[in-house]
């Protein structure tokens, strides 16, 4: 373990000794640099974007494009195929209501994933609702992966739209994104990729990944709370309807008639969050500084520490892969004869914060026969000690709630 | 700090051998409360005689603040009338926000055991829960 | 003009000398407590609302709510009646999608009025383009009143909803909300108001706006970007379906049934911006320690002020109303013979911010025949020395676009 | 402060005075620019004669900036080649991202009286407007 993640910590002021924040696949916390970027842009360039001849605007219509530049650049992408959005679900919906609810029809297959997030697997519900489109559920094994049956069930000629995580909130195992993206391309399909847990942990691609669409969100990657982006092929942005309507995303308006603005400015109605993309700017660049490297050793190591202290805990039983290997930072847990509420409570009291509950996958709960779950999930900013904590108290929550007394 | 916990032996002891987690034949009312929130369900069910609760009992699925709440709850109102087991109610929901007296915190009995949810709020409604669905049952007969 | 105004000044940091900030219709400057409220959440606060059991996440859920309290306080609403959405269009949008595309049929009419803003045109239009419903136009006086011929062929016995303004970004008139609104109740339509102009600069009530919908930004009113309100009838939001779904606005979900959470949370979709939230509150807070009554005298002093000042300028032709007080600290005008991005150019040069365009009331100006204007708005932070030197800039430009050469 | 503006006497006379704001019989080129932020409109009409703009002249709506750029800029080509009126649109591109030699700038003449454009990022759009226009329409014949 990298002993410089003492000075690391340092950036980020919510951090102490007293409470191990481990629910990071929830949302993370933000380091003094991106604070710092949202407060220099308000306190010196704000102003309405593209809407003014002034100076002011000027400066902050050149900071937004940066930010997407930025973004651009930090997923192999160009810069208009960036899009805005408040977080992945926003993201999410704008796929399935743009295109989604224009494209599909009765007989069309919608192949979504039975680990997705509710965010990408509700708006496809929706759409094979509205459109009479058939929804086709992709199951995998108790360990996240999928058999090749399973795949040859869910994914046929008929499959329009793979909607699929890149890497799962509760297994935390990297999917094989491309190796499904090429049996959907090969009959015209297009693929849509939940990338809230991958973009923030591991260098991105969107060439190599295969997919025609990916969502995230900066929450999850330090940026502030309310700024969010979807990737898409710019031809097949380009061919989308627009989502949301308004302000900006228009060349002309008459009563009679309107003309769009060209994507990415199509998909991003009303005045857009220039703080938030500010902000996201900044945790890229600090992500960046820090290197995908370092990152990565330092989630692995806590990864591999925990789930080995775990294994070595009576009554408790680890959600996926028995390798810490794919388990990217995430590691969800049952307690034998003790509810995950329970368990998140006895945590908190020890000052660790992890997660309980369905964790937005109840359709993958149901489906391992779990009905809610534990789970603790690392940043590059947190420390063995922190996850010995965690592994301290595990050890004795049967025993405060009363087994073997 | 490894081994303070709000989870009392009160606690842990009715949530691992509760007294009255059972079926009823022929029970004469049967509620149904839920915190979905959570994913806490319970039923409680109770026999009746001229107002008084002459049998109760429950099933349920949920954390143990929940399932304890319950166990305790029933414990206690059996053999009570109806209006006294809503005034326990009442008592009940003063403690938890913290507006009881000693005096009335003395008169709940065990289920003063469970006086500190107050300080985790995510899991007030999980001790509330059966005592709420109580409540609000006796209250649509009154 | 109260003298006061330099000490507030000094709140916003932005504020100088230099430059006169006067395009506040587009967005306003952010004063220190605003950051300084949004960063103590991140440094102190900040976890993933609703979903953690453990305290950091209870206290960021505590904080959001006291921010939805906080703005419901604010316009005389109840709690649970306050969706925090991204700005006004998105509010505008929601409202579109979930009611208009689910409850609108052909035959049925909605009724705009000319002087929307694109926002709350442009989704109204594609609602009748989408479910047939006819659009029908409330036309406007030069002066931005409404004739009765007008509101008589616009609002009829088949009008189901009606889109309008509070105060107009063009003319800055507050519009008759509640008369329109009795007679649209009248037939059982419902009415959609924009709040964005309206609600950051007069005391805002819903119960005696007689509106069933009301939309307002948050970046317009002192609050970061990203963060907007919708308000609603809580009887009406409650039947109303979802618009985007994902995380958070559930209840329970399995492969196939699902039970949606109640409103408000019902609409919002995926993690919620608490920061953003905070800052909303942080702001109207701001808002409130000023009052209303300090706000609108000094907004109307200064536009009384540079009204007079642009009244006896050769060549300057003020749109809508002759007089200050229907205006609302915004004022758009033409020059003679000068285009309105010359006119904003010239003013940068000065150091006056002022807005050039169709101000996304492009229908407007069609009605209006002007191809596009300048806008001169103002927030209680304004001086008069800024409307002077905006004033004397004005005063110039004319011949220094060689007029009378 | 007050009277210090980017609106020189060539850019003002151009605007208020045009010498080729006029339609054109039966032009061998028509060509239509829009600049969709601003509102501007252009349209250039050209006689070619063996390679030779032998004539032109525009009509168009706008602001100051556009209006005048086109009028220059027709001045400027009217007798010359088209690839030569090319190379004044590659110049002027140059002379707006102030990468142009004073040279450069010296041979464009009173387009020159454009090159502080580059302070006002938003209206660079204005300035190109006609330049652009004509580049590409010069490009696609080629
Ligand atoms: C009257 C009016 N409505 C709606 C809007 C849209 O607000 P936003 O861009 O914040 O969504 C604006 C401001 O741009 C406005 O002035
Ligand atoms: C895999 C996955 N997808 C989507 C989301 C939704 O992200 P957000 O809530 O920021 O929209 C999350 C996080 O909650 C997630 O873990």
């Amino acid at each position: 373990m990298n002993r410089d993640i003492y000075r690391v910590r340092e950036d980020f002021a919510i951090l102490n000794d007293e409470v191990a924040y481990l629910d990071n696949a929830a949302t993370t916390q933000k380091p003094a640099s991106v604070m710092a970027a949202v407060r220099r842009y308000y306190e010196t360039q704000n102003a309405n974007p593209f809407r003014g001849v002034y100076s002011l605007s000027e400066q902050a219509t050149a900071e937004y494009e940066r930010a997407r530049a930025c973004a651009a650049a930090f997923i192999g992408a160009k810069d208009n195929e960036i899009i805005f959005t408040r977080n992945a679900s926003e993201s999410l919906n704008l796929v399935a209501y743009s295109y989604g609810m224009n494209n599909l029809k009765p007989g069309d297959e919608i192949a979504v994933s039975i680990m997705e997030h509710h965010s990408n697997f509700l708006p496809w519900r929706m759409v094979a609702q509205k459109t009479g489109a058939v929804l086709k559920c992709l199951k995998c094994e108790p360990d996240g992966t999928f058999s090749d049956t399973a795949i040859a069930e869910a994914i046929t000629d008929k499959t329009k739209l793979l909607a699929i995580t890149c890497v799962s909130n509760v297994f935390g195992r990297v999917n094989p994104v491309r190796k499904l993206a090429n049996m959907v391309h090969e009959n015209g399909g297009i693929v849509v990729c939940d990338g809230a847990q991958s973009v923030p942990h591991m260098p991105t691609s969107v060439s190599e990944l295969g997919a025609d669409l990916l969502a995230f969100s900066g929450h999850k990657m330090l940026a502030p709370m309310g700024i969010g982006v979807l990737w898409g092929r710019y031809e097949l942005l380009n061919s989308m309807e627009p989502f949301m309507q308004g302000g900006e995303m228009i060349e002309t308006v008459h009563w009679d008639r309107v003309r769009y603005a060209e994507v990415p400015h199509k998909f991003e109605a009303g005045t857009v969050n220039v703080g938030g993309a500010v902000g996201l700017m900044a945790a890229i660049e600090y992500i960046n500084s820090l290197g995908f490297d370092f990152i990565m050793a330092q989630e692995r190591a806590l990864t591999e520490h925990t789930l080995k202290g775990m294994k070595s805990i009576n009554g408790v039983n680890v959600i996926g892969a028995e390798d810490a290997q794919h388990h990217e930072g995430i590691i969800a847990f049952t307690v034998d004869g003790v509810h995950p509420h329970d368990v998140s409570s006895i945590m908190n009291e020890a000052g660790v914060c992890i997660r309980a509950g369905h964790h937005c996958a109840q359709p993958l709960m149901d489906h391992l026969g779990v009905r809610s779950s534990s789970r603790v999930s690392f940043a590059f900013y947190n420390t063995v000690s922190e996850a010995d904590r965690f592994l301290n108290r595990l050890d004795t929550i049967r025993s405060l709630m009363g087994y073997g007394r | 700090m490894e081994d303070r916990t709000f989870y009392n032996e009160v606690i842990t002891d009715h949530n691992l051998h509760p007294l009255h987690k059972s079926d009823m034949d022929s029970p004469d009312i049967v509620l149904e409360g839920v915190n979905p929130s959570c994913g806490d369900e319970i039923l409680l069910m109770l026999k009746v005689n001229d107002g008084v609760i002459s049998d109760a009992s429950y099933s349920g699925d949920g954390c143990a603040v929940s399932q304890a709440s319950a166990d305790i709850m029933i414990d206690m109102i059996i053999g009570r009338e109806l209006s006294e087991a809503r005034r326990l109610c009442g008592l009940f929901m003063k403690m938890i926000k913290s507006e009881a007296t000693e005096e009335e915190i003395e008169e709940l009995e065990e289920a003063g055991a469970l006086e500190n949810i107050s300080r985790m709020p995510a899991r007030v409604k999980c001790a509330v829960l059966s005592w709420r669905t109580l409540d609000e049952a006796i209250a649509g007969k009154e």
